[in-house]
């Protein structure tokens, strides 16, 4: 019986298994610390940072829906200095690899963060979000315009060395023009995708369910529009893909593999089953084997159209 | 922890509230009374997440507990249809209970509905810690409310325990007539100060028994409901606004998170 | 107890009841009427015709996805003479409304069907379809560009005087833009969503599992995207809106219309219960009493945010 | 129709297959062998389509029916959970069935795996219909494959109606050892072109099985499998090529709907 090869490379990131945990969905990994053990990830991407703490928005802050949530957090971070001093030194015990998820609400913000994380010991890539609105445009959301997610993903690239990964919206009309941007800004990989955007309305007060109105939808529901995405990236552009969005188990994640993605990121599935990533990395090893491959990059883009 | 329990027992108590008890492999050390579990209802995607449910009881000192639970949606209703032997994923104990006073003499909670399930393990653990032996010195009085007197649970369980019962229906079905935060006020006056107060039953009663403790300044805990995903404090779905008491370790946030930071809180620091 | 007022004039057409059911997922009426009191619908929108008959895609054509399906039906139809001399005869013993829906892969396709159409008795208005790939442009999907909406909504407009509805695709960055080349063009009304695109893998075979990549994602899994997408399309044009999308329930039909809708089409459900669409109906008129409305058009728009 | 059906019992056959008897309020008329009902698995979203099964077998002149079904996907789990008295919902009788010439003399039967389910309603129906009083001169070959003995299913019914039964299994663990198409290969003769064949199971089956009636003239009836989503013909998921034999009605489109132009074809008929 073979052992296959788990590991992956994605743009100089040595992960030990193609399985993270997505932004948002589990915290600074502490949280999860007495369920999973987070040695056995190949990474983890830590909740959305900003340079300055950031409330978030009011609650009620998710609905459940049909095989998916709404959530609308807002992105609620306790700010780059309080992760460096709290999280990092517990993050730096652990045997995986951290990848930092982070936003700004100007050009300036984004590279600003790069520029201060870039210094911090166990950092081991750097996952910018796009997905929120960019205050010098009027709210305009960055990863929804080519060019905005060009600049943005530049100013970023010069102020960092570390593996640059764009993490696209995938309310758009064409996703390959915005991965192409993100590529010729000089990013290492791409990750797709974040929530798509919906709604939910209390029918007896006539009120959205959601304090913010609208939030951002994830979980097996997404799945199919998370996989056509996936595959539209991989397929046009030259750079590693991260595949996210209604990961539940272990045959979900090698559907994108196949479909084109390098690694997957596991979200909304921690909080049905906190073991869950664990599970799927199990469960690629057990294809892998009774599929005799020698390693898990044989599965990517092996799609037979 | 993560603990795949066994059903031991499903049974409604009176329409559409049902008391469940879980037995576990091993024994679970150190519950408090006002955590509650995370519980897995079925393995379709739809419901997809965890509910939260308040622990109602510790049988044999955490080889089991029991839940008490009112049917309101899809995933209540997969609950019921749970039979005996069934397995049953749930994670927990999980986030802050109540805080008892060693010597606490005199306790009085204010319960609405289905907020009577955390109460019983409360009142137990106050038996146990409380004042005296045994906590036979403490002076439990409990104040319960509902819509019907449907919604009226435990009477017997909590006079067994040596509470003084005292119960509200809106519709006057049973006991007094009105609102239990009407009869809370009519029933309480300066001289219970020296009282503690635990709460728990929908945010409208919330606010008015909070509004109560302030008014006779009796300290007063009470337990929140908030939606939740991950139980944890992982997702920060569950968050309630608070009033900054202590200043550093949340000054960058005005808000708390009902799984980890609660789900008890000391009823003056929420903003309403 | 008051009688609540459920009906609603859409552009002209004056519908009983506010329910209606989606292209495509009712036949052309005749296959759901041992199931179905026709004569209890809002209106029949049939499967999607063409000048031609269309053969669509090879199979398999359907997936189950979680609370969802993709399809990939590729808009097989009858044609137009065989819906007229077939179809038509039947549907006019109805008294309910017969809205047809119709694509073609030009824009002269979809001006000679206009046309063609006028004259038919019993057709009370258009929904036209531009989900389709357009010849013209290399196959670029007309309804994801606001020019080419433009376009072919004002050749059909100028086509035919009878009621004009353009429905949607969801699958665009920005659905106001959309809408208002929609408006602009001279619609009587905008409904959406079509489906969201989307794909599912086969990991044995490593196949797709649809035979054409892609399908359409329809069913309660949508619900929240469809309703997010109405509401910014109701706020946007001065047009009635039709809400579609993941529609299961009295409730699920309610929050498109608080959120904007003047009506609802009702697609996937029938598949899983051939009376959802009455049960709607009856569930619809329940609430407008319950809430003391004299009729459904109050509810249209009366979100509180 | 939509019929909410009772369930009469739903028992465990072998490993993984059920056979469940449904119960009608009223009398279900004229119910065809080969035809199929759509089953409602649950409430939830997840599984969301009805799932097809075949009419195994007509219960009291129509005041019931039962299903024979293998557990493979979520929504078979679902069903294999349902209770006796459990409320089940489906639509049917649906699509068309076996053709039975009504002085059939002799009819061969291939089935595989649980393709066998129809197979007994046509049998019954085949010694109603058939040749001689009460079809006993009709006589009944029935080839039934699998992939082990567990798969082989009613080999006692079928005999106990008068049938020759010859069971192939892909490991030899009952009966000939290898595909029961190889089997049928094997047994058929020229002589055997009076047979009219019927039959059901996998795609490839049917392919192989076609492809012999083809060498031996053997008039031959096939019942395929596709995903449907609507069973009634409105929503197009479920279609085959096939040969345009007649050419106005279907000129428009080289692919008929199995839920409504079959499940049962002419094997001629369809391009594989
Ligand atoms: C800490 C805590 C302890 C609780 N303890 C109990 C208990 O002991 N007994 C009991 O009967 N109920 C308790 N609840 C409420 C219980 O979690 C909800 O009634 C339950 O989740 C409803 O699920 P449903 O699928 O039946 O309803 P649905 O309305 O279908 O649920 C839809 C979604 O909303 C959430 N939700 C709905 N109502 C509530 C609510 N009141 N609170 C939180 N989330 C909600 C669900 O979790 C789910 O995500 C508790 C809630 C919390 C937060
Ligand atoms: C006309 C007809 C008659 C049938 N009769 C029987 C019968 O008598 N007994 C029996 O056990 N099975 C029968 N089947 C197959 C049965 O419908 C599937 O096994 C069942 O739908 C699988 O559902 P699942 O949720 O368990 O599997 P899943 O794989 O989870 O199903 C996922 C989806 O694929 C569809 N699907 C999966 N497998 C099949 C299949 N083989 N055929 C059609 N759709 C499929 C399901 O309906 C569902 O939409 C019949 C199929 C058809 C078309
Ligand atoms: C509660 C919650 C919070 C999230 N927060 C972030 C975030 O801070 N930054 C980010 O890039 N993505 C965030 N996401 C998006 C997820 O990382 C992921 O892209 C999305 O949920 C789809 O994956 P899933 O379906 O597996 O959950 C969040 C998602 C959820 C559900
Ligand atoms: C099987 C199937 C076929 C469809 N065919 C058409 C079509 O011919 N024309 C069209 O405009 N929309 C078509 N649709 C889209 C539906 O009309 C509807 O917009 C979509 O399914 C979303 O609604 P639902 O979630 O209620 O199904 C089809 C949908 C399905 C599921
Ligand atoms: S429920 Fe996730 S942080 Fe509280
Ligand atoms: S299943 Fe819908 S047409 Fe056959």
């Amino acid at each position: 019986m073979n052992n296959p090869d788990l590991s992956v490379n994605i743009g100089g990131i040595e992960f030990k298994n193609p399985v993270l945990t997505a932004s948002g969905t589990f915290g600074y990994g502490e949280e999860y610390s007495d369920y999973v053990d987070l040695n056995r990830l190949g990474g983890i991407v830590v909740k959305g940072l900003s340079l300055e703490p950031y409330e978030g928005n009011p609650p009620p802050r998710i609905v459940e829906t049909p095989a998916g949530m709404l959530n609308s957090i807002g992105l609620q971070n306790i700010g780059l200095n309080a992760f460096i001093t709290e999280k990092m030194p517990f993050l730096r015990r652990y045997d995986t690899r951290v990848i930092v998820n982070f936003f700004g609400m100007t050009i300036k913000q984004y590279s600003e963060f790069a520029t201060k994380i870039s210094d911090v010991d166990g950092v081991a890539g750097l996952e910018m979000n796009i997905s929120c609105p960019n205050l010098d445009k009027g709210g305009m959301i960055f990863g929804v315009d080519p060019r905005l997610t060009y600049k943005v993903a530049s100013a970023v690239r010069k102020a960092t060395t570390l593996p640059l990964i764009v993490k696209l919206s995938p309310n758009v009309t064409d996703i390959t023009v915005i991965a192409r941007a993100a590529a010729d800004a000089g990013a290492d990989a791409v990750s797709l995708i974040n929530t798509l955007l919906g709604m939910a309305i209390d029918i007896d007060s006539r009120r959205p369910k959601l304090a913010n109105i609208t939030g951002g939808l994830s979980g097996p529901a997404i799945r199919p529009v998370a996989l056509r995405i996936v595959w539209e990236a991989a397929k046009t552009v030259d750079l590693p893909v991260i595949g996210i969005g209604g990961i539940m188990t272990a045959n979900d994640a090698i559907e994108f593999m196949i479909a084109g993605a390098h690694a997957v990121q596991v979200g909304t599935a921690s909080f049905v089953d906190p073991d869950a990533s664990i599970k799927i990395v199990d469960g690629i090893e057990k294809y892998c084997r009774d599929k005799d491959l020698t390693g898990v990059e044989e599965l990517v883009g092996s799609l037979r159209t | 922890m993560q603990i795949s329990g066994k059903i031991l027992y499903n049974k409604e108590l009176s329409p559409d509230y049902f008391r469940m008890r879980i037995g576990f492999q091993d024994v679970v050390k150190d519950i408090i009374p006002g955590q509650f579990i995370m519980i897995r209802v079925g393995d379709t995607h739809d419901p997809l997440l965890r509910r939260p449910m308040g622990i109602h009881k510790v049988v044999e000192d955490g080889k089991g507990i029991e839940i008490l639970y009112q049917v309101v949606g899809k995933g209540t209703f997969l609950m019921s249809e749970m039979r005996r032997g069934d397995r049953i994923d749930l994670l927990g104990p999980l986030g802050n209970g109540f805080k008892i006073d060693h010597d606490m003499e005199r306790a009085i909670i204010v319960a609405g509905g289905i907020g009577i399930a955390p109460m019983m393990a409360l009142i137990e653990e106050i038996k146990r810690q409380g004042a005296g032996e045994k906590g036979q010195k403490t002076k439990i009085k409990v104040f319960i409310g509902g819509k019907t007197r449907r919604d009226i649970l435990c009477v017997d369980d909590l006079k067994g325990l040596g509470a003084d019962v005292y119960i509200a229906t809106e519709d006057g079905s049973l006991g007094y007539k009105g609102v239990v935060t009407d009869l809370l006020k009519e029933s309480i006056t300066e001289k219970d100060s020296g009282f503690t107060m635990f709460s728990c039953g929908p945010n409208a009663m919330l606010k008015s028994t909070t509004d109560i403790a302030l008014r006779y300044n009796i300290p007063c805990q009470i337990s929140l409901d908030k939606r939740m995903a991950c139980g944890v404090g992982a997702c920060l779905s569950c968050v309630v606004k608070v009033e900054s008491l202590s200043p550093t370790p949340i000054s960058y946030s005005p808000y708390k998170c009902v799984c980890t930071d609660g789900p008890v809180f000391n009823a003056v620091e929420i903003v309403w």
